[in-house]
């Protein structure tokens, strides 16, 4: 394992400290948590937004916290869902009276951690309300699995939901629009290379020269299968295919793109990729809204990408193209 | 049983608890890499050293406020799946030992099938999931059987053992359908839970703890 | 080599194409050349700004083409500056009359490359301004090399030339303006690992399991030694110490922080050292008007990371503060 | 010499330097990737792949022109240090054999002085510094020693080679002062510059030529 760190136990309260102390203007810590929250949390007369997870997907979450996105971000530790208590903290921090909307990436033990927190909150009579992302199309939606996985879609949903939240919107509303984004997104991936939990100290799982990981996670998980390493593009086309074929937009609609960096692929690559991607939709008359390249929501130091496209309407393309002022993302 | 030697014996089980899950970390974690995200042993490490810290500071008067503070730990330390579900786990059982200094079989088949209970409340899932479920209700199965048959407390805790290893072997056998491990569908078989074993450490260090104790 | 890619030969065509289909807002291709420039190019009454090199730095220089930075990039093959004749096309593409400042890396290649292409500009009676980076504090600045290399401060240079030529400042200004960062600008780097020029195939070196480069250069040059890797604290406060030591800034000046990602380095790794960073200057009394913390100028897959301090006066600091609009940096 | 023949035979030579380049691209890739920062190969392998289709498409109507073309050609094809540099030598002797269209012993001195010239004038670098002129300055001065002698054209080119060769030996000895491998300090000694290697490389391919030529 070779790592820019000091101890795998400290890295992700070495980051926090990090990530406060370069964007002070944008985040302050909320003493003796792993949470980061808007440098004026709360805002007042503003439903407020709350994402987290483990860490180790820089710049998700804390990224995301500032004008227009998320409000409070829970860091856990590497890959694995913060705690209850780590949430509910965030929770109140945040909450400016109008109730709290948390933004849950679909996995076990995101969903229980953030569940118990918003069980804790409630019992002292903070409004709080939930969104749960599962834009991940490699596996199936079926009673076979728990649901698809939440993954850079994610995003999508801070910047629209965030948006909302920003016009003076109520709770219900704000809650109404992410879950109207999670209907419409999707994303699919793969993988070069894996990535090394710090505390683990050796790669999750290991490719040999030529093979790659298909549909896996972002948190070194397997994925469908491997298969022998195709050109760029005809592993979009194939990303891209899985999605369209789940997302079955029609000729004239309008969509976001986000080509994805997992960590390690440099964006010379994505950019290839995203060439491809706007032709593949271009030949179907899809319109693109609008694209992002880069990395948003990574895997440590995984290589590999992911493709997400989002189907807007006027009130997500509205919504999308809004400003944003945090640390990883800026819009005017 | 007095409450200091509970208490005594008490923090030297959680020890020997401990002991056992950072002795296997390495172990849990690379079982999590075949079919997770390679965590398992990690967060349940940093769970039990929490809860070895608090309970020696503050062992609580009984057994149910032990299990109390070990369910609670759990659940601000753990994180993931697990930290919930052993959580939650812990939290029932401290409710079916409420007050008690000293457990007899009785009790300990109502924690457990408190603790079993919480787990499904929680995870929602249910025994041929591929959890910790498929170790734990073979577990608790065995458990009352032996206690029906007047066992005492050791050989009835042996028997969920050994039912608990081999709900593990079992787990190598099914698809995941709950949990990181759905996502992977045929490419589960072959693998242990990882949940499934940490379960299987915890009530194999119990009942030897008990056995050594006796 | 596995790199997420069509082939080798096409890399950097196919990822201007995919730039320019991502970016339409900001940037258009000059048609026929390696060059893209701001979508409005040229700017009336506003002095440009032509940047670039060698392609594997992204988002150098290409996406920092935008309101308050770049005009024009030019983009050369993987590592190898661009020819005059691209540079120039770029220069025609975005000179308003105003004239033109070449933005240039202090290699031999891109100083020739530029120079013609500025000889070729003014025989068009296109008027042309030069700035050489020179911030790396690597390898001493003495009669034995050929200078110090440009490295990462470089954007600091595309930022705040950028807006002082927003202003309508004249080429003279803009350019004096550029040579004040670049005599107060300093950086030094490390590598984890090598990477992998796709023409070429297999990294440019290889380093053992615990063996890191010190000082290396952006283009998968070897650096001034290799040393057993450290702990991020170490790293940090080394190459930290060199730039001090060259820079003698003293207690109660304001600096600018890059803490730059070299492409494969996780965010979480970057901020690790950031906090590092922060607290040394710190406990010097150095005060930091603004950190950035990214991938700014990477060298393809290399992991590993640059510091960059750049020394602030008060027509520096509004102008780093000043708004930006570009792909990879937006600024209100 | 007609200038048709001239034309397929300078075709020819230009064909048979761009195979020894495309041959060697990966070697001096190679000895760049070690001092440098491994493109060497690369860029001289596109700038006469370019100056092939080039000058099979409109070869010019002298040697002047040709080596016109090839200059201008490689300037805007090779990038790096070693385009303007090789760009610059190839327009400086085409300036010597302007209107030419065949070539004698003091033709090719002029060529080849003009050429080292312009070297020196864009890259403002001396012999000992690392870098081609350390192959091409040894070369030149053998090519005046056995021209002044009254050697055969060819014989001449054969000295020069043999110089360049023994430059690039040298060039292992040295400390590199100019390009990008004087970054590198002591830890470029040993290595040999792969700028000298591509021009030792084209000075043997022209001399081959020549002499089977004959
Ligand atoms: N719904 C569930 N019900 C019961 N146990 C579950 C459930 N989901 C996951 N588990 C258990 O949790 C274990 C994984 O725990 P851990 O790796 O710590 O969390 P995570 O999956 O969030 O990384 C699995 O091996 C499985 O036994
Ligand atoms: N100032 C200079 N004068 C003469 N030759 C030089 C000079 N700088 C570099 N070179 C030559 O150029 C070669 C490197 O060319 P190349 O790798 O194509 O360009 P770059 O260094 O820009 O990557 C060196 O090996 C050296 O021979
Ligand atoms: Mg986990
Ligand atoms: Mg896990
Ligand atoms: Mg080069
Ligand atoms: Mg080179």
């Amino acid at each position: 394992m070779k790592k820019v760190i000091n101890n795998a136990e400290q890295v992700v309260e070495e980051m926090l400290q990090g990530i406060v102390l370069a964007h002070p203007q944008y985040v302050k810590r909320v003493e003796g948590f792993d949470v980061i929250v808007r440098a004026n949390a709360p805002v007042a007369g503003k439903v407020a937004l709350v994402s987290g997870g483990g860490s180790g997907h820089e710049p998700s979450h804390g990224g995301f916290v500032g004008r227009g996105m998320l409000d409070g971000a829970v860091a856990g530790a590497v890959f694995t869902s913060p705690t209850p208590d780590q949430v509910y903290e965030a929770v109140k921090a945040v909450d400016s009276g109008k109730g709290v909307l948390l933004v849950i990436k679909n996995y076990t033990g995101d969903i229980m951690n953030f569940e118990m927190a918003a069980e804790m909150a409630e019992a002292e009579n903070i409004k709080v309300a939930k969104v749960v992302v599962n834009d991940d199309v490699a596996v199936e939606n079926s009673t076979w699995t728990t649901g698809r996985r939440g993954i850079a879609g994610t995003v999508f949903v801070h910047k629209i939901a965030g948006a909302k939240a920003e016009t003076g919107a109520s709770l219900e509303e704000v809650k109404a629009v992410a879950d109207k984004v999670v209907a419409n997104v999707r994303s699919m991936g793969m993988a070069l290379s894996p990535c090394t939990v710090p505390a683990a100290g050796k790669p999750s799982f290991t490719l040999a020269e030529d093979e790659v990981e298909i549909g896996m996670g972002i948190h070194g998980e397997p994925g469908t299968h491997r298969e022998a390493i195709g050109s760029a593009d005809q592993t979009a086309a194939h990303l891209l295919d899985k999605i369209l074929a789940d997302m079955a937009p029609a000729a004239g609609d309008e969509v976001a793109v986000l080509v994805n960096g997992l960590g390690a692929t440099p964006l010379m690559e994505l950019y290839v990729v995203n060439r491809k991607v706007a032709e593949v939709l271009g030949g179907k008359g899809i319109q693109i809204a609008k694209t992002f390249v880069g990395n948003y929501m990574t895997s440590l130091e995984m290589a590999g990408f992911s493709i997400t496209l989002l189907k807007l309407d006027a009130e997500l393309k509205e919504l999308l193209l809004a400003p944003a002022d945090t640390p990883a993302l800026v819009q005017f | 049983m007095e409450v200091t030697r509970l208490n005594n014996r008490a923090i030297d089980l959680i020890g020997a608890v401990a002991d056992a899950i950072v002795e296997n970390k390495e172990f849990l974690t690379s079982l999590d890499a075949a079919i997770g995200d390679a965590d398992h042993g990690i967060n349940m490490a940093r769970g039990v050293e929490a809860v070895r810290a608090k309970v020696t500071a503050a062992p609580g008067a009984d057994i149910g406020a032990l299990l109390k503070t070990t369910g609670m730990t759990l659940i601000s330390t753990v994180g993931g799946a697990s930290g919930p579900l052993y959580g939650t786990a812990f939290m029932r059982a401290a409710g079916a030992a409420q007050g008690k200094t000293e457990l007899d079989g009785e009790t300990v088949k109502q924690m457990l099938a408190a603790a079993i209970q919480g787990i499904k409340d929680r995870g929602k899932a249910a025994r041929g999931e591929k959890t910790m479920l498929d170790a734990l209700e073979p577990a608790f199965d065995a458990f009352v059987e032996s206690l029906e048959a007047q066992k005492p407390l050791v050989d009835c805790l042996e028997a969920a053992t050994e039912a608990a290893r081999q709900g593990v072997a079992f787990t190598k056998t099914i698809i995941a359908t709950k949990g990181r491990a759905s996502y992977l569908g045929e490419r589960s078989l072959g693998h242990q839970d990882p949940g499934a074993t940490s379960s299987t450490i915890l009530l194999a260090t119990i009942t030897d703890f008990c056995r050594k104790a006796q």
